[in-house]
């Protein structure tokens, strides 16, 4: 790897690049455990796992410049959003629908991720509804002739939608800083990606736009770093876009209400748990000496505090009150 | 047979797909997954891949698809996940399956079924809780319906399915299991166009459909112990309405309450209320009353924004007594 | 000055972009071209084509990336062709420009316009000939202007494009070039959510926007010479509707006529009609009544057809003479 | 070229095909100078022309079996769909939005094709549209083992919509008996290409759906019908779709509404004139000797006879009636 320089002020080194995220990664993935646990103990409704994704959206969280750029993500990029300034508690209370859930006051479900503060952009449930908005953001950032970058992530399932076709040709023609990342998991639900399309790859997309399509290693955060890196500068010199494909995979069912054992054998579940990034990234870590028990120990302790807390205030945070469901209809004070 | 709502429209599909070759299921996971709500549970087995059709996230593609298919002679059923995602297929609802008939002066037909679950109250927030409704009922050359039991969910399928023109066929999901009710065997059909008069009164009219039906039921009990008699009339067709059955409804209660889930603005309670300003004037004692989703964006995810979005049995009957006193 | 609607609205987006860097314009053919109508016409050559995008066929994408510019700070102006198309973008518009803030709970926004031809009478057929507004009108978080004369559309493209929430801007393009009238140079705003007396009378009210305001104002007219004293109102606002001051005129003429191009059932006259008999019913002397186009698919090209489909002022003196004789 | 067999049954040989090809193209060319012509004299209020795209439809029209293939035409396809069977008198009848308009009793403007009988499926204005149905069409055909293909045109400005990204995915999955050609004019209305898109050819798209995409000469007739026959052949194996670019030019405004000075210089118009298909097929057809100045002075002056038969037919015929603008809103008599 040939890393120069980071764009998150708080990495100086690869160290301490690699070692933020997998500490990202992990917290994701021990925070998607507690979802589901809540869930399964009747806590909240609706559950969306990270399990997977955990690499591509540490990879790519810190290639952006987090004190400017704009993120679009994908529903399951919580990794990515950790990185990115969501804390324990904000998730937690996104999670159960409180008050103080920082996406939309609980109006919303799980994973429609969302905060104008952090230059996270609203998503809604519908697939790939955000993409013509990633461009549309990616076009003020030339109207306005500043370097700022938007990433825009979405499912192998979510690209089959027109919104993905009509937002890369918009992107292409004007060159915009956007890149498009299509996190695929080889699932829409259950539809395997046979059934979705008659390509290997989504990326091969790309070149009927006009822009570079790469494919990378998404359970490999460096991989995808790098990659990301790559498309992120392109995008800052006024090159256009780019779609880079993660190939990844979701462990775990498709929500809390879905039941994965009816489209897929446990053995290829199991067979995929041995490209588990917090596996094959623990490991690397550990053989570069930059993890070890001790170290490992006193992570986990940390992140189980933090999600200790974010757990017991969330499930203690107001809910939506009556009165205020009527509000933000309208920005005239109208509704 | 006590059937749910959900087995009906599985086993009356199944039935549909045995007896004519035509019929095949278009949709998301529909196939091996038998659907998210398992409408489907079962016909990729028995039916194979090429009559139930998983399809790629492609809403337009997949009621396109259909229009293409029912143009030269087959009889697609296509399933949209949730009805909150049909909203990019409206184009090719609106713009071709309604209008494909009169713009070829019947030379080309879309004898075609779009299946979807609709409306709220299983914490589905904004985009799994929409009512659809009121917003295809503006496009003369559609069909709608919206059956509330299981013997309606098999009568007005097959109506759908034997009709000459593109039906959407609205599902409201949390009648799926919490519904049941006797379901012939028999072959049988619910013509689309009629409503039905569930429960006499003479106090005042509610008009209701869907799982609201089953609150306007829960209503008039509450009223009954009120002495307030109230008549509730499901709707079930919802393009076209049956307004002789409302007008004649009116002319015995002469008061009028309209109930939906959907939005109150430009509601389907818009046109029934404007129709009987119209039509029944002299009948009304009282001004129509519409008991509906207040005009917000969406139902929110958190239960007391659920709660105070969706109307129930107890605001009905609030409202119905308010009116009866009028 | 006198000025065309066309006129108008072209200067006043030159004003606009003149005064505010963060305008820009959006569409196809909007830019070299300057519009089918010439709504653009020189605002390429004196903006740039950064601030004049000519957009390939993609309505989705010319919404949607709005929609993005909006929320990070600019003030997009988005052009459909004909309001027909508007169709591909439907989701857009419904499931993300009406539903952000609310869903964000305000913490992202959605200041934008969609300025959009629509009606019929001008040979347009199916596909440009469609009036939209019954159907966005049904969607909370939007909203809708149609203005009648130039004065109002001057008022109104300023008020929208200053609104911080998006507003669907409806240009009746029989209008454009056929009615003209006095646009002062002084900034002015007609507010949203104001209707307009255009006409006072005793007899009965008219309740009319955008082409058939006209068609209203010359029924009123007709029925003048029959000594019957109409009341014309023009509704400017669509969503949200003035509701105050169409309960005043039923107040004060005790009838109520609603008129539009769009097709019968759920167009706006429903809204209309069921607001009026539920909340002015005891100010009604007769039902409420409808003018409006008839429940067909489209209208027709053929003039036979169109004029067949499209109310005038002759079906409406007609209808009125009918209603203040009740 | 190497042509063993032709679909069409009233062609056997070369010679036949290349002066049918002529005479379709001729007769399009002229019914189109005529619809402009009447429109200019104040009978119907909108014309769409031909002009530029004869070579295309011709091409494709007779690589097709008319006995059996459908056609999901093109807006500017007037030269393949009287291959296909629509007369003069229908045309001009559709022009003038007669009752005896076959496409749909004058409900629709000009080149809103459509004939059930001829298998012609009926096109509405919004661009792409159809593109889904075509592929409806070809699933039919699969799916009753009929080993029919499905023609379906649309334009370069048309290809922006995601209808066609969606129509053609769902084709490639199911690898469906369905050819895609897009007709590129290098204008949506006033819009060049370049503003359109950021690719030299829509054919590059292909390859993103995994199945063929190639570029073809769209004033040459005989390169489109070879190229045409490949792909319908493929399809009829049941091999799938294929992507054709046929790269033509518009000689008139968009539609008598358009002003196309405003957007192209003369020049460039004229210089696009050079690849007329009616001169330079036309100059073939002499040089082959299939063409001398009495047979093509017959050829005109029946075409010319045709064209006024048609015109005379049409303006006399009657219109849509009142009573018949309420019909055909419900098949069951119910509107
Ligand atoms: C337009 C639309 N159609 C259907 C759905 C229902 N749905 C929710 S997630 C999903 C699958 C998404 O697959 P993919 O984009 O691959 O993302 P993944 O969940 O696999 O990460 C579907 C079909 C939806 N949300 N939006
Ligand atoms: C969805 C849609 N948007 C806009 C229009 C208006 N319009 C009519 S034709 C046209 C250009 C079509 O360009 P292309 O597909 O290249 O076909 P061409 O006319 O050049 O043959 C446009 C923009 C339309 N008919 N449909
Ligand atoms: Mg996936
Ligand atoms: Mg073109």
């Amino acid at each position: 790897m040939n890393l120069q320089t980071f764009p998150s002020p708080a990495i100086t080194d690869i160290e301490t690049l690699e070692l933020a995220m997998y500490r990202a990664m992990l917290l994701a993935r021990r925070l998607d455990e507690r979802m589901w646990a809540l869930n399964r103990q009747g806590h909240g409704h609706f559950a969306v796992s990270c399990a997977g994704h955990e690499a591509t959206g540490a990879g790519y969280a810190f290639a952006l410049d987090v004190t400017r750029d704009y993120l679009a993500p994908q529903h399951r990029d919580l990794s990515a959003l950790l990185v990115w300034g969501l804390t324990p508690r904000d998730v937690l209370c996104h999670y159960l629908g409180k008050a103080a859930d920082p996406a939309g006051a609980g109006r919303q479900m799980y994973a429609h991720w969302g905060s104008r503060r952090l230059r996270i952009y609203s998503l809604s449930s519908v697939m790939s509804g955000h993409v013509p908005h990633a461009v549309g953001i990616a076009l003020a950032s030339k109207y306005r002739r500043e370097d700022t970058v938007t990433w825009c992530g979405f499912g192998d399932g979510s690209s089959s939608k027109g919104d993905v076709h009509e937002s890369m040709n918009f992107a292409a023609i004007h060159k915009l800083p956007v890149v498009f990342c299509c996190e695929n998991n080889g699932f829409a639900i259950s539809v395997p990606q046979s059934k979705q399309m008659a390509v290997e790859n989504v990326a091969d997309r790309a070149a009927g736009y006009g822009f570079p399509g790469v494919v990378v290693d998404g359970m490999n955060p460096l991989a995808v770093y790098e990659t990301a890196r790559a498309a992120i500068e392109r995008a800052r010199r006024g090159d256009g876009p780019t779609l880079i494909e993660a190939k990844v995979y979701r462990y775990l069912p498709h929500t809390s209400n879905d039941d994965d054992t009816r489209y897929r054998t446990r053995e290829e579940v199991e067979r995929a748990r041995e490209r588990d990034p917090l596996k094959t990234f623990r490991a690397q870590l550990y053989a570069e000496q930059l993890l070890d028990e001790k170290s490992e120990t006193a992570l986990e302790n940390e992140i189980r505090a933090a999600v200790d807390d974010a757990a017991d205030f969330a499930l203690n945070a107001p809910e939506l009150s009556a009165a205020d469901t009527f509000k933000q209809v309208y920005g005239d004070g109208s509704g | 047979m006590l059937k749910s709502i959900i087995e009906t429209i599985r086993d009356t599909l199944r039935s549909e797909m045995t007896r004519d070759e035509r019929v095949f299921i278009l949709g998301e996971d529909v196939g091996v997954l038998g659907g998210v709500f398992r409408a489907t549970e079962g016909l990729y087995n028995e039916f194979g891949p090429e009559r139930v059709i998983d399809a790629p996230i492609s809403e337009l593609a997949i009621i396109g698809v259909a229009i293409g298919a029912a143009g030269v002679g087959l009889r697609p059923i296509a399933e949209i996940e949730f009805a909150d995602f049909i909203h990019s297929a409206f184009d090719q609802i609106v713009s071709d399956a309604a209008k494909l008939r009169y713009r070829t002066n019947g030379d080309w037909t879309c004898p075609m079924v779009i299946r979807t679950p609709y409306g709220g109250g299983i914490h589905g927030a904004l985009y799994h809780s929409q009512s659809i409704e009121a917003t295809y009922a503006h496009f003369p050359g559609l069909k709608i319906v919206a059956p509330a039991t299981p013997y309606d969910a098999k009568g007005l399928l097959r109506a759908a399915i034997a009709d000459p023109d593109p039906v959407l066929y609205l599902e409201h999901k949390k009648t799926y299991r919490s519904i049941k009710g006797e379901v012939p065997d028999e072959d049988y059909i619910v013509p689309i166009g009629k409503a039905q008069v569930k429960r006499a009164g003479s106090d005042l009219s509610i008009f209701a459909y869907g799982m609201m039906l089953h609150e306007a039921l829960a209503a008039a009990e509450i009223l009954e112990r009120q002495d307030i008699h109230a008549e509730v009339v499901d709707l079930r067709s919802l393009l076209p309405i049956d307004w002789e059955t409302i007008f004649e409804s009116v002319r015995k209660t002469n008061r009028a309450l309209i109930v939906h889930e959907d939005t109150y603005t430009m509601g389907l309670g818009a046109e029934i209320g404007a129709r009987i300003a119209e039509q029944a004037f002299l009948d009304l004692d009282a001004p129509i009353m519409r008991v509906t989703g207040p005009d917000l964006p969406g139902v929110p995810f958190n239960e007391i924004g659920e709660k105070t979005f969706l109307p129930n049995a107890q605001k009905i009957a609030d409202a119905a007594q308010r009116l009866a006193a009028f």
